[in-house]
């Protein structure tokens, strides 16, 4: 599992931690993604690069689904905290409690925190 | 490196691929397919074009097999299998592809 | 699960996230700037203080010598070198860290 | 036991380095194997040859490139993170080689435990 608790582009975390995920898809692990704290921010609709002239690979979050990675994660406090839902957001993910995200951390092989 | 199509100069990298994207236009596919010995046909068109609109989606360049699947989805099982893509690309339909599509080099390089 | 915590909690989130995601049982083991949160007085001690006994708390002894922390540790945080890290590593099927 | 470490800051302005270091020691000290350090986002610049730290600190390289020496430490550089700033073969230090991010994936199913040193 993937832990994403970074705001996107202030920092090239985000980027290069989906970097990884896409790498992953190959291996025929059972990749998840979980996003937390700032993290639920690199999913947010609408994010437009181009003044900044940064990479805008808010879009790349979409094509995992085709990379058979599916299971998104959001956790629902960190939504709240910044005054966004489910709708913000420009993937289909599963919104669940801090709990419920632990149990699955604690399920987990591996965890990389980025 | 440069490559030159209808007097103008296009700047690449060492491998061919084209450093600004927005200089990608048909006749320089044709100009780099003719590099790699390809005679663009509508097959090819079809996975290149394919490629950029994934591409305009998706911002990244997919790995071979994500390509192969999505292809196959929208194009047919008999396009969307590995022979047909290599047939049409011998070095490899997502690096060969990308660089006449005037997309980055994929980043799949496990 | 073992926690790996390295940020001080006066500039940022990490130990309060880590906190509130830590299963009881698992361990938390504050290393590089976290370790502050472990010294006595502090306004994170409280925190820090929470949370003890439901997870195990544990500080990298040679991050606090060197802030200059060794004679403020709070009650409750043991203290590990290097190879205690090593151990706890291997004593958890897994362990995350809260970058 | 097998560990891989992952190396995500750069030396020098992040303790990060300088902790993986002492935890690569530590576990090899009790016995346990290193299987892959693998370097990436700015830890990527912990591999640079040009590196040249005053004398009186610590040389963050070249303690890593010792250290592969003495255990066999398979130290490894990503590519793509590489690339994105300027570390190449031609400025690579000793000991260090450059492959491609499936080596961190493989080192996450291979490895016992994975331990990330970043910020």
């Amino acid at each position: 599992m993937f832990v994403n608790r970074k705001a996107p582009h202030g920092t090239i975390y985000a980027l290069e931690a989906l970097e990884v995920v896409l790498i992953s898809a190959a291996f025929d692990q059972d990749v998840s993604l979980a996003f937390l704290d700032d993290g639920v921010y690199q999913l947010v609709k609408g994010q437009h690069t181009k003044a900044i002239d940064v990479k805008n690979f808010s879009p790349t979050y979409r094509a995992l689904e085709g990379y058979d990675i599916e299971k998104l994660y959001v956790e629902r406090e960190s939504l709240e905290q910044r005054g966004l839902t489910e709708g913000d957001l420009i993937v289909p993910v599963a919104v669940m409690s801090a709990e419920e995200l632990v149990r699955r951390m604690e399920a987990q092989d591996v965890v990389i925190g980025c | 490196m440069a490559i030159e199509v209808a007097d103008k100069t296009y700047e690449t990298d060492e491998e061919g691929y084209l450093v600004n994207l927005s200089d990608w236009s048909e006749e320089v596919a044709n100009h780099i397919a003719e590099s790699e010995g390809i005679t663009m046909t509508d097959n090819h068109w079809e996975v290149v074009n394919f490629l950029r609109e994934y591409y305009n989606e998706f911002q990244i360049a997919p790995a071979v097999r994500v390509l192969t699947k999505a292809i196959g989805k929208k194009l047919g099982s008999d396009k969307g299998n590995s022979k047909y893509l290599y047939e049409l690309f011998p070095y490899g339909p997502a690096k060969q592809a990308c660089k006449i599509a005037g997309l980055p080099k994929p980043t799949g390089c496990v | 699960m073992l926690h790996i915590v390295n940020k001080s909690p006066y500039e940022r989130t990490a130990l309060a996230s880590c906190l509130a995601h830590a299963a009881k049982g698992s361990a938390v083991i504050l290393i590089e700037d976290a370790v502050y949160a472990a010294v006595k007085g502090g306004a994170a001690e409280a925190e820090l203080a929470r949370a003890i006994g439901r997870v195990d708390v544990y500080a990298l002894g040679p991050d606090i010598e060197a802030r200059g922390m060794k004679d403020r540790v709070m009650d409750g945080v043991k203290v590990v070198d290097y190879g205690g890290f090593v151990d706890l590593a291997a004593e958890h099927r897994t362990n995350q860290s809260w970058l | 036991m097998k560990f891989g470490l992952m190396i995500n800051e750069g030396p020098y302005s992040h303790q990060a380095s300088d902790t993986a270091y002492q935890f690569a020691k530590a576990a090899l000290a009790r016995g346990h194997q290193i299987h892959r350090v693998f370097f990436y986002n700015d830890g990527v610049n912990n591999a640079t040859r040009l590196t040249e730290p005053p004398q009186d600190d610590r040389h963050i390289v070249n303690r890593w490139t010792k250290l592969a020496e003495e255990h066999g430490l398979d130290l490894v550089v990503c590519v793509a993170a590489g690339l994105r700033r300027g570390l190449v073969d031609e400025n690579l230090a000793p000991g260090f080689r450059i492959s491609g991010l499936g080596q961190l994936v493989e080192s996450g199913i291979q490895a016992d435990r994975l331990v990330v040193f970043g910020d």
